[in-house]
């Protein structure tokens, strides 16, 4: 159980929900929510957005049941949450550029402040994509030295990575696999995936996905993995 | 602990009669993080094969009104990897660990059965009711001819008892079980999930690539306590029921229609918490009502 | 209205291909009072039996997650008491009357369906699946050869054309369909209630006098969209599907798995308008979609 | 949908909601209500507590899921109605005396007052029963000729009923059997009964009740039956 500190619409359909929380949380990490008895069953995954000084945000878009009653919550009010779960984003060595599509910008922001904080004379470019509308987009102005915005194309149109940078990308997975294409194989590509979740913690074998390697569960051996992992045929 | 909740299955001590169920726990360590794993009755492993599986390609996961589908298709390590990477870890734990044993054919289950042998496992449960896959060996459980005659051969071969888990799929339940329990069988579990099918209307194709999953959870508790009941009559031998339990409330129905003990399945994923906080209700229920053990309700419809 | 809805099943011509079920809906006349029932693609009257039936006693009704147990045991008026105080209103309507008939033995289906042979309806509905009362058929329903058996006769003597209601309870629903189009029936329909039971801890009893109960609702789609699609591979003859349509999305997905038309229960006690905006919502996919027919997307998967 | 005006306890588990609502409503009669999607599956029955000027009241006790989520439900926000419902009391010829017991009083509080309005000069005598504590009480000094409260003891030891006096009771079946017990014989007596309830309008026969002239529906033909009908044996 978590009190919720402020629950609000950024721009239509998709919300950001900041409760207490004190413990450690990575980039790239997520949690299960609920606000619900039975109806719908089960949790929902959502990624962090930022953590800091004891207060958590998740940016979630409203799309099904789940995200629909999280969205009505008010403040004051409490949501159980599970975890942090996953591994999350590695520590970046070199220069950071991140690619995000649509609602897949919600984990990215957390890793960009993170990486700035720990790196600050790392340099930290973004690329953020949108189907029709926009959002967020200052709170990355704000701390990236760079940000490439497109609304309605294609991002990887104008993606040029550097040889100092590691590319971190989170979005469609149809997107994030032009990302991982487009750029050069010496960069690191990490990619944050999705899949349906039950446990999120690694007991139910659901969120299964195919590896180089052989299966591997995105909530636990994941939802990070290098490109050529998950890309790999 | 108190006694209160103390139960045996035939000859095997249970603290409780609570127990996760196969393939919603994995091998128990994720839940470790949550609670200690002494305060279960027992548990049940994921389902086991000879060899290796990798599972089900597509879509594992569906929910459904109260309940949830899954195809995960048997994804596990093998038997040996098993033996060699969790049992040391179950075995050092002072609960009774299950493990759950599926198969494509005579074959594998008795391979599987064998290799099983060396180890020190208190209680096998003989999966023949995995709908998702062939090696699941649903095919064994859909006839009381089949899965009697699968059980006599995997009882004949084994140094542990045998559980054997029943498809709700198949002909009558209570058939089966007679079917079982004349051909050796030590227990019955029951039920695994409930065929059914998703279909995703805005893309028009099936969700699972497997065509029909498993149904389980809430939505399903219903017709397991139904089968529960009508399997307890027909049979001595005791039986451990699943099949929606949430709350202590449903766990002592179940076992108030004669179950010696439950598992818990779907719930897990809900609440981690869920078998513990089942335990602490049967607890709570035996001090208000003075049972000196939970025994005394058992069977009591 | 627009023609997209159209759906012939075999000469029968409706409107839409939504019907309320038989058991849910009365003789239509409560529904009155929430829309006109000429807008319903079909109706499905209460299940009759020859004599007048009291139903069950004790509690009838019980919740359970997504869905609803009930013990009615085929309260109803008897056939002559619903052809002179029911046929006449539900006649004049401009929709398809079905007639759901149960029955305790062969001579009572038949005497019933003679009976039925004197008024003009569209289509027979042989109930050989109700869960509640052994007049409900439900021994019928159970295995191929039996429901073939009673199928064949009924077929024989009745004017009407006959759709044989199926239960999940028994052999393989697919079997029992082969079974019922080789003797003859028309049309298929499922899904019955499934048979769950119910217990009321507080007070350590079974909570319908009649032991089980049937199960529907929301809870038993999957179980249900399965069954649907294991017959329309199985059959020729169109089929009527049903269980836990609770949107015009459910009701897409059973058309999509092959279904003729499809019939809403549970649904109409909590939206007593349900069949009416699933018809609407069925008309806005085909406009979106551009269907001519509805039938376009019917099997697709 | 009808809109909260508000919704708040009167007592410990007991609430008293408000809604906006026109029509002709009786005495008697009741809604179902619903709050939620699938979790209950069912509406719930609840009678009619007062209803005036477009505002109806409900007068519950929490017990269960459908009650407690109605019991959260704040002013302003919908709940959906589906009524009115059931055949309501008949008209009062003579005097009352209405004997209520725990949140059966829920309905006896608008038949009083309807019979007042009709019958200035009718006489109304009320008998509350209660377990633990009493509620509502005031609102039927305010209306009532005579009101006998008993708390924790049984009402009908105390029950006298005039030879003028039409006896309309609601509570527990085994109370409202007694009531009809001590009542004399020439004095007519109404109840209202409760089932568990599916449709709410006559079409699925789960609130069946037996009765001497044969199965009858609570739901339609009730909720409001004369005792000698429905404790016939
Ligand atoms: C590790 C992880 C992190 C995530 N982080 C975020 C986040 O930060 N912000 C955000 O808005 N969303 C995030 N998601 C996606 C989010 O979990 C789903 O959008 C949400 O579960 C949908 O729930 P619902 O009840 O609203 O919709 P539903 O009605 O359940 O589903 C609506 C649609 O979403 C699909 N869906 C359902 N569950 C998932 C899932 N787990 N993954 C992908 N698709 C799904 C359904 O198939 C359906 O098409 C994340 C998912 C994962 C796996
Ligand atoms: C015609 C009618 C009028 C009613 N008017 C009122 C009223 O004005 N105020 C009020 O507080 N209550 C009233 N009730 C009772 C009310 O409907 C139930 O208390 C309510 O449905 C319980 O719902 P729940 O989800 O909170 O509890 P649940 O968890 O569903 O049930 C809690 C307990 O109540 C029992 N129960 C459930 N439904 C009913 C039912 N329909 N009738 C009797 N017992 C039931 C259950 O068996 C269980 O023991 C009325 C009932 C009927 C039939
Ligand atoms: C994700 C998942 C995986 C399962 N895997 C197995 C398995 O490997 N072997 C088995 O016998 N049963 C398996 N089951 C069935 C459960 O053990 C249990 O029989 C069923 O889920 C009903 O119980 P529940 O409703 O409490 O979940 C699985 C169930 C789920 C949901
Ligand atoms: C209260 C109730 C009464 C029913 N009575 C009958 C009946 O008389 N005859 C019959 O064939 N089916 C009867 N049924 C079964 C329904 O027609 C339908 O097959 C079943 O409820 C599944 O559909 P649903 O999930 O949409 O409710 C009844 C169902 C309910 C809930
Ligand atoms: S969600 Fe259960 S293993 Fe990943
Ligand atoms: S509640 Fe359905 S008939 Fe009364």
């Amino acid at each position: 159980m978590a009190i919720i500190q402020s629950n609000e619409f950024v721009s239509p359909g998709i919300c950001k929900m900041t409760v207490a929380f004190t413990g450690a949380v990575l980039p790239g990490q997520f949690f299960m929510l609920r606000a619900w008895d039975k109806d719908p069953l089960l949790s929902r995954p959502i990624s962090v957005h930022d953590y800091e000084d004891g207060k958590l945000t998740f940016l979630y878009q409203v799309v099904g049941k789940g995200t629909e009653i999280l969205s009505c919550l008010k403040a004051q009010s409490e949501v159980t949450l599970q975890g942090p779960l996953g591994n999350g984003f590695p520590q970046i060595v070199g220069d950071l550029c991140v690619v995000g599509g649509g609602i897949g910008i919600a984990p990215l922001y957390y890793l960009m402040k993170d990486y700035k904080k720990k790196n600050p004379h790392g340099n930290c470019r973004v690329y953020l994509g949108f189907r029709d509308s926009s959002y967020c987009v200052e709170s990355f102005n704000a701390i990236a030295d760079e940000v490439n915005l497109n609304i309605g194309g294609i991002i990887t149109d104008q993606l040029k990575v550097a040889a100092s940078e590691v590319v971190v990308t989170c979005g469609p997975e149809v997107m994030m696999k032009s990302v991982a294409k487009v750029t050069p194989a010496e960069n690191q590509v990490y990619v944050s995936m999705e899949a349906h979740m039950a446990c999120g913690i690694g007991a139910c074998l659901g969120c299964t996905c195919a590896t180089k390697y052989g299966n591997k569960k995105v909530c636990q051996d994941g939802p990070v993995f290098l490109s050529g992992e998950v890309f790999y045929v | 602990m108190s006694k209160q909740l103390e139960t045996k299955f035939n000859e095997i001590l249970f603290k409780n009669p609570v127990v996760p169920a196969s393939g919603t726990f994995g091998f128990g360590r994720e839940y470790e993080a949550y609670y200690d794993l002494e305060k279960l009755g027992g548990l049940c492993s994921k389902g086991l094969t000879l060899a290796p599986q990798s599972g089900n390609t597509g879509i594992r996961l569906w929910e459904t009104p109260a309940g949830l589908m899954n195809s995960i298709g048997l994804e596990n390590p093998g038997i040996d990897a098993f033996i060699e990477n969790e049992w040391p870890h179950l075995k050092s734990l002072d609960t009774v660990t299950i493990v759950n044993v599926g198969g494509k054919d005579e074959e594998s289950y008795l391979k599987a059965i064998e290799k099983l042998n060396a180890i020190d496992v208190k209680l096998i449960e003989l999966n023949i009711s995995c709908p998702n896959v062939k090696a699941g060996g649903m095919a064994y459980g859909m006839t009381a001819e089949t899965a009697g005659d699968i059980t006599k051969k995997v009882v004949a071969i084994s140094n542990h008892p045998v559980m054997v888990k029943l498809s709700p799929n198949g002909d009558s339940v209570a058939e089966i079980a007679v079917a079982c329990e004349a051909s050796g069988a030590q227990g019955i579990s029951l039920i695994n999930t409930i065929q059914g099918m998703a279909i995703d209307y805005k893309k028009k194709v099936v969700v699972f690539d497997n065509l029909y999953a498993g149904l389980s959870g809430p939505a399903v508790k219903p017709i397991a306590l139904r089968m529960t009941h009508q399997v307890c009559q027909a049979v001595n031998i005791p039986i451990m029921a699943m099949g929606g339990i949430s709350t202590w409330e449903d766990a002592l129905e179940f076992i108030m229609a004669g179950a010696t003990c439950i598992q818990i399945g779907t719930m897990n994923f809900i609440n981690p918490l869920a078998p513990i906080e089942i335990i602490e209700g049967l607890e709570v229920y035996c001090e208000k009502e003075g049972l000196s053990n939970i025994s005394e309700i058992r069977g009591i419809v």
